[in-house]
């Protein structure tokens, strides 16, 4: 019997990991990626949550969020390539041309 | 120790592993494939807490679709890792004491304060896995309907969104 | 109210005409004046003011045959507001039928008098324009001391007493862009501010008492106080006597604002005949008469007041002696008169100061008007010398001839302007009576008038002069040794100036071309001075000291109340009379024997040495006003306004704090913006401060993605960490 | 599901649908002519405001209490309709002249606007959720639309990782709650929230969701991304995302706070002081220093989001709670209207390349176009809150609610913040009258009548607020 | 259904709409629609005091029609006219069409925007003096900032645009305090109408306090009261002729007339308890004003200096809170608008002339221009009190009432230092009035003179219409000065009654 406290402790753990790679990272796609790992994180919240109540509606909640990181992935994905088109970058540094 | 303590122990390590490996990757091809490999051990995860369903979607759609997406454009665009530069030097440090703290907090309100009570299922209770999946579905498509609606506007809207951004038009180059 | 109700009220009702003749004189010659002749004009004012001569006159009848009994007449409501009531309401009785008697009379002659003087002036002083203005002043003068003499309460008074103030400034300054000499300068405009300024300050004294006494009295109506004047604490009574004596000391010059006065003889010497000698400096003396039932309570405040007096007489009397301007002597005497009216009146001699201010009002004038026709002359016989060779056309005929020919002559009067102007900065001064001397021969009538002036305020008998002041040496000698010997040692002073002036002025030999060639005066200007002369010589008949001769004390008795009538006492007027002799007797020695010479030192000043210096610098109370009054006044006006006004509130509060913090909040750089320009530059200067963009404002909005998202971070560690101390 | 759960989205369902016809029908509308899909947009906008304004008064709840159908939900429907319509009338010349006339641009606007909509029908954390994302992701595709432009791009770029990250705290927030609460429904975490004893769990996960929220209104400290995407961005779709989005993320909030989480209401409460406060004070205070008027507009929607989050202050005071989200929906409509008619102004001077955008290029426009810069002046007004305009009605309206609610110092701060926002806003009313320049302006019709009808209304409601204010208290009746 | 009071505060709004739909150049045709409708709405202003009924110290012609009345808004659209605003709105609509009169030639550019500025400000004025609605109230007292604002900014001289934008910050910061405190009070009253409010009564004193001080700080900052006057010259100095004698004339006795209207029997014990400070200011500011003035290189400067002293005399009056103080206080106000702002005129007139406003270049004008130089003087001495002018009356009666209340206590500490303080501010108008009068026209001929012919044409004196600008104040610095009965019969019932409430020491 595993309490769930260690998922959510896991899952917090992994969210603050993600968090940091936005932060400190500079190629938007590894940024991209660390906002992944934090909504993957808070699905496997979710997953542990519903799992003490023997509930579908948390897993239910995570299919919707996954589709939805899917459909971020569509638009985000294009949109940098988009701007490497035109920048020959993806560091996120280069794209501070708006500022002040 | 029960079993079951260090099964889970050693997959959050591997978890945190990976998403570390991710983090500190130079490499954006190596990132993508600690994400892989955090994916699975999560999808694991799903498997443990009893969510069969779920943890098929996160390999198939996650670890599968999104991740090869990613490293299809990694490829694509060959910028798998980038020049060094410093443009924000305290960005780092600040980053990473804020990180820390957010953790502490994090830790010590889950923790100490805010401890969710409960145990999670164990895996041998999770019942047949065909059952749960219609349940699923019968759920998704009564009590869920309209978020799932909402999902596959999103997901043309987006669609037409990445269609859009990405579209030569003509004469515009 | 209205007393007089019941009482037959005769010509009561004409008392608003006293005021309301003047104003409509002024506003005759003020509105169609600028198409009038110059004749015209002088007769609309001397109309008026001698209309409101006939009304005073009827009053006068009407109060007599009413016995002397108070007359008030209601013309309208003026502030009724809480307690506070006021009313134009005039006051018949009298001590102010005295009074308009006096205005009105001495002006009327003046007025006359000023329409030959000013003829002549304004031609001099080459613009004939401001003929008009001069009676438009004067008939304005007339109303506002109409108003003062004839008002039922201080505060009516006071209209008039400010009233008069105002005519004082405009008729010093009435030559405003020049200077006594008539060069370009702003020294009359400075005399004319100084006089109202210093009135100003004898005002805040007026207002002072004028609070105290409705809080005390509950009133400012005459009677309404007088009555309650045995109620009242004494001490709150003497501080209103006191506070009024400050006003009474601006207007009637007394020490320690005189000061105004003798600057005051920059206008026009009418001016300073009937404002500064015969009537407005005198109602100081007026008021503390009227306000003799406060007095009369308060003896400490009566001491006071008498003593300020008698030592302004001996302390102008001083300064007096060592002047040379003629008309600054007669200022000083002026002064040193009024000290002797604000003695009498201080020590309770009503009659006796009212008297002295009658005569005086004779003589002085007289004295005035008459240095005014040997200024004129001087001035005459200066031109005349100036201009024997280019014209044989006197100055005056000359003006006539150009005013009836009119235009053609334009030309030439424009060149002589030239020439005398250019001539003016030589700076002939026609009143320095060094450039006088044997006038007597070139100015005869004027001489004896002078005689007559003199004699009377040397105090000789049987002269008007005598009689009043020996009615004020002898009431100074039954009150107090200390008044009476100040008193008296200013009349002997007093004889020694007038003396030294007469030999100066008329006797020996002309010490300047320009006394040598002078010229009577016109007709239009002596005979208003024989009609003066004749009342200086005979006014004493008005109360002498005679039992049922006491007739000003009678009339007056009415209004004040019960007084002494005093007899004539021959030690009293003997000391005086002979005194008197010895000191003209000293100024003939001195001035007299050996007439002074061209540019010769004062005989005095080789006796006294300094202190006829300092008689001579008015003991350098100008100075020292103006070290620690007017220095210390513009110092601090200047500090506040630039330093504490303008650099701190202004620039500094504002600025600074305000504007700056706005600066300092939206980073824009402290240091160059916490200027003036702060706020201006944000305005209109949006090119300037971009590039002043702080380093700050860029490190915070940087346009970096991750440094937006650490920012986010901040925030939910900021929230969660609230919670987690919460 | 059955016809009344359908009838609670029926306006939704109407636009998505519509949306998805136009989708199709553009393809088939020649490239010049792609004014028609605006005109049809405009159209389907129009008919839903027409089926929404017909809910007035119904009450439902659909779906399994996953969407409500209320007073509250069809006010704000109907504003977010209105700034659609504006929005649209704000583009149609405007994409033209910058040479990005793609039909896409009014489809993408209207799922935009859908999201919105069902973000203010939403009583479902989940659906919530998705209607964030809905409304969001063709923000991101349109900040972006200007594309190849860098500025275009960066923005897009900017937004959609910001949003995305916000994305990630939101849905750790709804887990929590769901952990806390064992529901993602309201009306459930409203029950669980009223029995248990402890609710920091909840508190922990609501935080968390005002940061997902907060950044959608751009509050300090989550505003950051707001300037950049405000100045990069196409004008038009800045125009639409600085009211829509608000309008979305506010009515959200709203909801969801002011219904779910009055237990954990002392504990909310001073975090949304201190926010509130920061939002102002750094939004006006940093717009001092702008000199590019979007960026200046930018700052300003950041300041008025601080006013509008005072409204949630008080939400755990019952006695208030209605009156001050009554405050908050009508400031929003003030807002809206004001915000669109000076965005218009903006698009009218706005030139190829970015030019026409800086506070000296409005030099003299009160004597080229006097009615151009009245109306701006009268938007800048009414931004301060000045008589006579909205503005200051919904000020009023705003600190009336927090004085109610007794919250005095923030209300001094909000006025003193006022008064620095009339500092920057005067400056745009200076340039206009009081220098002299020669602007020139684009006159297109749809943008001059934007203008004038905002303008009007801007004034006119200013004297007659009761329909109103009576209409915004009627929409939270229902709520609490 | 009486509608005179709407009718008098909107009737400029006729030749608003009339402007806006006139075009071109016809700059002639703009200021007369201007002046006609200004001189209309005084027109209405003298029906409205006909019908006004002096001895009924209550509201009057009152107009009250629900507003806001949803939503737990309790608003009415509610005017009235007492004893102690009907004196301010005769003064408003007086001077307005006097202010357009004398921009007839100094404003040529952008004409029709001026004049609707202008209109527009009237409304506002007026609303301000006849709203009984504190919201109402609010709306229209920051409704008059903004036209103001585009006067100054727009036709003012070279630092406009400062200045502008100084006078609108300042007196907007006073005022934000001030909705604050009417919000509070409309929460907690449950009404925004002041005669209801003011039925009720009962605010706890130490919230009275704060409210009084939230309202003071609108009102002060607009007087201006010392220390917060450091827009004032600023806002004169720049601003247009027409723009200087409205500001001076009226819009710096919104503040004065606030304090009566609000602070006063809003809050009578705070206003009790704030009248020794309020008097020690009021005194400092006219001992300060008046020697700042007197060191002031610019006219404009001067007199604009020189109103802070003149205000500080309506405040002492106003907080000696007796009959004598308030009534002289209100008084004050008119004369101050009339003197003031025909000083103003004056000087725009001069100015319009040689384009200066430093003292050192004038001199010796009274030579030239008589009748300039009398009005001038009248106006000046107008302005530094001289009996049988209308500035005695109305500073006499307020050191009395001052005195009065010092002496009754209501100053405390103060006594009747403060009366006797400010009395010595009548000796220092003297010397800065005369300052200035001496300075451009007496003494020699300034060089002005020289260098104004030198651009070939002489410095004229006043033409008609400036005579027929100024002629009307001159008539009412006579009348007040010498038989200001009637104006103190229409205030004083007003006046008492609002002592009556005062819970004096």
């Amino acid at each position: 019997m595993i309490p769930v406290d260690y998922y959510i402790i896991l899952s917090a753990i992994l969210f603050v990991i993600g968090v940091l790679g936005v932060l400190i990272r500079r190629n938007a796609l590894i940024i991209f990626m660390s906002i992944e790992l934090m909504l993957n994180a808070a699905n496997l919240a979710i997953v542990a949550f519903g799992s003490v109540i023997k509930s579908f509606d948390g897993q239910i909640f995570v299919f919707f969020v996954i589709a939805v990181a899917a459909a971020e992935v569509a638009v985000g994905l294009a949109l940098i390539v988009e701007i490497f088109k035109s920048k020959r970058s993806i560091d996120v540094d280069q794209m501070s041309s708006l500022k002040g | 120790m029960t079993l079951d303590l260090a099964l889970f122990l050693l997959l959050a390590l591997i978890a945190i592993a990976s998403a570390l490996g991710m983090l500190l990757s130079k490499n954006a091809v190596y990132s993508a494939l600690y994400l892989v490999l955090n994916f699975v051990t999560v999808a694991v995860f799903y498997l443990l807490l009893g969510a069969p369903f779920i943890a098929m979607a996160q390999i198939t759609v996650y670890a599968g679709a999104i991740m090869v997406l990613f490293l299809f454009v990694i490829m694509l665009l060959g910028t798998d890792e980038l020049p060094k530069s410093q443009v924000l030097p305290w960005q780092r440090p600040l980053a990473i004491v804020l990180s820390v703290l957010l953790a502490a907090e994090a830790t010590f309100l889950l923790v100490t304060k805010a401890r969710p009570a409960g145990n999670v299922l164990q895996p041998d209770e999770s019942v047949n896995t065909m059952e749960n999946l219609r349940q699923l579905g019968m759920l998704l498509f009564t009590d869920y309907l309209l978020p799932f609606e909402v999902v596959s506007i999103l997901l043309l809207v987006a669609m037409v969104g990445a269609i859009i951004l990405t579209k030569k038009e003509k004469g515009a180059r | 109210m209205h007393l007089s109700e019941t009482a037959n009220t005769g010509f009561l009702f004409l008392a608003p005409w006293l005021v309301f003749f003047p104003v409509i004189g002024l506003l005759i010659n003020g509105i169609f004046g600028g198409r009038l002749s110059e004749r015209m004009v002088g007769a609309v004012a001397s109309l008026a003011s001698g209309a409101a001569f006939v009304v005073s006159l009827l009053l006068f009848v009407t109060v007599s045959g009413s016995h002397g009994e108070a007359m008030r007449w209601h013309l309208a409501e003026w502030i009724h507001i809480g307690e506070l009531s006021l009313d134009w309401t005039f006051r018949v009785d009298s001590l102010s039928t005295t009074m308009m008697l006096v205005v009105s009379g001495v002006g009327t002659l003046i007025h006359i008098y000023a329409i030959g003087y000013m003829h002549e002036d304004v031609r001099f002083k080459s613009d004939p324009g401001r003929f008009r203005r001069f009676f438009v002043f004067l008939n304005l003068f007339i109303a506002a001391m109409m108003i003062l003499v004839s008002g039922d309460s201080y505060l009516m008074l006071f209209v008039g007493w400010e009233g008069v103030g105002l005519c004082s400034f405009l008729l010093i300054g009435f030559w405003y862009e020049m200077d006594t000499l008539a060069r370009p300068s702003w020294a009359n405009s400075d005399a004319a501010k100084k006089a109202f300024i210093a009135n100003r300050v004898g005002d805040f004294g007026f207002l002072i008492a004028g609070f105290l006494m409705f809080f005390a009295f509950g009133s400012f109506q005459f009677d309404a106080v007088f009555a309650k004047a045995h109620e009242v604490p004494h001490e709150m009574i003497i501080a209103i006597t006191l506070f009024m004596l400050i006003g009474v000391a601006g207007k009637s010059a007394q020490i320690p604002l005189y000061v105004w006065l003798p600057d005051a003889m920059a206008g026009p010497t009418p001016v300073s005949a009937l404002i500064h000698a015969a009537t407005m400096v005198t109602a100081g003396v007026y008021l503390i008469t009227r306000s003799a039932p406060l007095y009369s309570v308060v003896h400490e405040a009566q001491n006071i007041v008498a003593l300020v007096g008698a030592i302004t007489a001996l302390f102008a009397a001083t300064i007096a002696v060592g002047q040379y301007d003629i008309k600054k002597v007669l200022a000083y005497s002026t002064i040193s008169q009024l000290g002797f009216m604000v003695a009498a009146v201080g020590m309770g001699a009503y009659v006796a100061g009212m008297f002295h201010l009658v005569t005086h009002a004779f003589f002085k004038a007289l004295l005035f008007l008459s240095a005014g026709s040997v200024i004129l002359g001087v001035e005459r016989g200066h031109h005349h010398a100036a201009h024997a060779h280019a014209s044989p056309l006197s100055q005056r005929e000359r003006a006539r001839a150009r005013e009836s020919k009119g235009k053609k002559k334009e030309e030439r009067h424009d060149a002589h302007d030239d020439h005398a102007s250019a001539e003016h900065h030589e700076a002939f001064d026609p009143g320095d009576m060094r450039n006088m001397g044997g006038l007597r021969k070139t100015m005869p009538v004027t001489f004896w008038l002078y005689m007559i002036g003199t004699i009377a305020l040397a105090g000789l008998p049987p002269f008007a002069g005598f009689w009043s002041k020996d009615e004020i040496l002898l009431d100074a000698s039954h009150h107090s040794q200390t008044i009476y010997w100040l008193l008296t040692v200013a009349a002997f002073f007093t004889a020694f100036y007038m003396g030294r002036q007469i030999w100066m002025v008329f006797f020996g030999e002309a010490r300047h071309e320009a006394a040598a060639h002078a010229e009577e005066s016109p007709k239009v200007m002596t005979v208003p001075l024989m009609i003066l002369a004749a009342l200086s010589i005979l006014g004493g008949a008005l109360n002498l000291p005679f039992e049922g001769f006491h007739n000003l004390g009678h009339w007056l008795e009415y209004t004040i109340g019960e007084v002494e009538a005093l007899g004539l006492d021959m030690q009293v007027a003997g000391v005086s009379t002979v005194l008197a002799l010895i000191a003209i007797l000293i100024s003939w020695l001195l001035y007299g024997r050996n007439p002074m010479k061209q540019g010769q030192v004062d005989p005095l000043k080789k006796g006294l040495g300094p202190i006829f210096t300092g008689m001579e610098n008015k003991w350098y109370v100008d100075e020292l006003y103006h070290a620690i009054i007017v220095t210390p006044f513009n110092k601090i006006s200047y500090f506040l306004a630039d330093v504490i006004d303008w650099r701190f509130w202004h620039d500094w509060f504002h600025e600074k704090v305000i504007a700056g913090t706005y600066n300092w909040i939206s980073f824009i750089g402290l240091n160059e913006y916490a200027d003036q320009k702060g706020i201006d530059a944000i305005a209109n200067g949006l090119g300037v401060w971009t590039q002043n963009f702080s380093a700050t404002l860029r490190k915070v909005q940087n346009g970096f993605v991750r440094s937006y998202a650490l920012s986010v971070l901040l925030g939910v560690v900021l929230i969660l960490g609230y919670l987690v101390l919460k | 599901m059955n016809q009344f759960d359908l009838t609670t989205i029926l306006p939704i369902t109407i636009l998505t649908v519509w949306a998805c016809v136009l989708l199709l029908v553009d393809l088939f509308i020649p490239k010049t002519r792609k004014g028609i899909t605006a005109l049809l947009s405009a159209l389907g906008l129009a008919a839903t405001l027409g089926f929404t304004l017909s809910q007035i008064g119904m009450e439902d709840s659909g779906f399994n209490g996953m969407v409500a159908l209320d007073g509250f939900s069809t006010f704000v429907n109907a504003l977010l309709l209105v700034s659609g319509l504006l929005g649209v009338a704000l583009a149609y010349g405007y994409v033209k002249r910058m040479g990005i006339e793609r039909g896409e641009y009014y489809t993408l606007l209207l799922f935009s606007v859908v999201g919105m909509m069902l973000m203010a029908q939403a009583t479902d954390l989940i659906v919530v959720f998705l209607a964030l994302e809905l409304l969001s992701i063709p923000l991101y595709v349109l900040a972006a639309f200007s594309r190849p432009k860098t500025d275009s791009e960066e923005a897009g770029l900017k937004y959609f990782l910001l949003g995305a990250f916000s994305s990630g705290f939101l849905v750790y927030g709804i887990a929590l709650i769901f952990g806390a609460t064992q529901s993602t429904n309201i009306f459930a975490i409203v029950e669980s929230a009223s029995t248990s004893t402890s609710n920091l769990l909840l508190t922990i996960g609501a935080a968390l969701l005002l940061i997902g929220f907060g950044f959608k209104v751009a509050a300090v400290p989550f505003h950051m991304w707001t300037p950049d995407v405000y100045q990069g961005a196409p004008t038009a779709v800045t125009a639409f995302m600085s009211s829509g989005a608000k309008i979305a993320g506010f009515a959200a909030l709203l909801r969801v706070f002011a219904t779910a989480f009055p237990a954990i209401a002392t504990d909310m409460t001073d975090v949304l002081w201190v926010l509130s406060a920061a939002t102002m004070i750094v939004g006006n205070v940093v717009a001092i220093a702008q000199t590019d008027i979007k960026r200046l507009l930018a700052y300003s929607s950041i300041a008025h989001a601080g006013y509008i989050l005072m409204v949630f202050v008080p939400y755990g005071n019952e006695n208030v709670v209605a009156t001050s989200v009554a405050a908050g929906l009508f400031y929003l409509v003030s807002y809206a209207f004001t915000n669109f008619g000076a965005w218009g102004v903006v698009i009218a001077l706005e030139k190829k390349e970015g030019k026409g955008l800086a506070l000296n290029d409005y030099a003299g426009l009160s004597k080229r176009h006097p009615a151009l810069a009245a109306a701006m002046a009268v938007f800048m007004l009414s931004l301060i809150g000045l008589p006579p305009t909205i503005g200051l009605i919904g000020k009023i309206y705003l600190f009336r609610a927090v004085i109610d609610a007794g919250f005095v110092w923030l209300a001094i701060i909000g006025v003193l913040t006022s008064l620095v926002s009339a500092f920057y806003y005067l400056r745009v009313i200076v340039v206009m009258y009081m220098k002299d320049g020669e602007p020139t302006a684009e006159r297109e019709p749809w943008l001059d009548m934007t203008t004038a009808v905002t303008a009007l209304v801007t004034v006119i409601v200013s004297f007659v607020p009761q329909f109103l204010f009576a209409w915004a208290s009627d929409a939270v009746l229902k709520l609490f | 259904m009486n509608l005179s009071l709407t009718l008098l505060t909107f009737s400029p709004l006729i030749g608003i709409l009339v402007l806006l739909f006139m075009s071109g150049n016809n700059r002639n045709t703009m200021r007369w629609t201007a002046l006609i409708t200004s001189l209309v709405t005084f027109g209405v202003s003298i029906l409205v005091f006909t019908m006004f009924n002096a001895s009924n110290p209550d509201l009057q012609l009152v107009e009250k029609y629900n507003w806001i009345t949803v939503a737990g808004w309790n608003i009415q659209y509610h005017l009235g006219v007492d004893g102690l605003s009907i004196l301010l709105i005769l003064l408003t609509t007086f001077l307005t069409p006097i202010s357009i009169l004398s921009t007839w030639t100094a404003v040529e550019e952008r004409v029709k925007e001026y004049m609707i500025f202008f209109l527009l400000l009237e409304i506002g004025m007026n609303g301000v003096f006849l709203a009984q609605d504190l919201f109402l109230f609010y709306i229209f007292w920051e409704f008059t900032l903004v036209p103001m604002y585009f006067i100054i900014g727009i036709w003012g001289g070279p630092r406009r645009i400062y200045a502008a934008i100084k006078f609108f910050l300042y007196t907007m910061a006073g005022s934000i305090l001030m909705l604050l405190a009417i919000l509070w009070l409309g929460v907690n009253g449950g009404t925004f109408s002041l005669p209801e409010l003011i039925a009720q009564g009962g605010i706890p004193s130490n919230i009275q306090w704060w409210l009084f001080l939230a309202f003071a700080a609108a009102f002060a900052i607009k007087v201006p009261m010392w220390p917060l006057h450091s827009w004032l010259p600023d806002a004169h100095v720049e601003a247009p002729t027409a723009g200087s004698v409205i500001l001076a004339g009226v819009l710096l006795k919104l503040g004065t007339y606030g304090f009566v209207r609000f602070n006063l029997p809003l809050f009578p014990e705070a206003a009790v308890r704030a009248a020794p400070w309020i008097a020690l200011l009021a005194t400092i500011g006219i001992i300060y004003g008046a020697a700042v003035s007197y060191a002031q290189a610019d006219i404009k400067k001067l007199v604009a200096y020189s109103s802070v002293s003149h205000l500080g005399f309506v405040m002492l009056g106003l907080f000696a809170l007796n009959p004598e103080g308030i009534a002289g206080a209100i008084l004050q106000m008119i004369n101050h608008g009339i003197s003031t702002g025909a000083l103003f005129l004056l000087v725009g007139m001069i100015y319009e002339q040689t384009h200066t406003r430093e003292f050192k270049v004038y001199g010796g004008l009274w030579k030239i221009t008589p009748v300039f130089g009398t009005i001038f003087l009248i106006v000046a001495l107008s302005s530094m009190g001289l009996p049988g002018l209308n500035g005695f009356v109305g500073e006499f009666t307020i050191l009395l009432g001052a005195w009065g209340a010092g002496q009754n206590g209501v100053f405390y500490w103060g006594n009747v230092w403060f009366a006797a303080i400010s009395a010595l501010g009548v000796i220092m108008a003297a010397v800065y009035i005369l300052y200035m009068f001496q300075k451009m026209f007496l003494g020699p001929q300034g060089e002005i003179v020289d260098e104004v012919k030198k651009h070939g044409h002489a410095i004229r004196d006043l033409n008609w219409r400036e005579i027929v600008t100024v002629v009307p104040l001159l008539i009412f610095i006579f009348w007040i000065g010498l038989y200001p009965a009637p104006f103190f019969d229409i205030m004083a019932p007003a006046v008492d009654k609002l002592v009556a409430m005062m819970p004096l020491p």
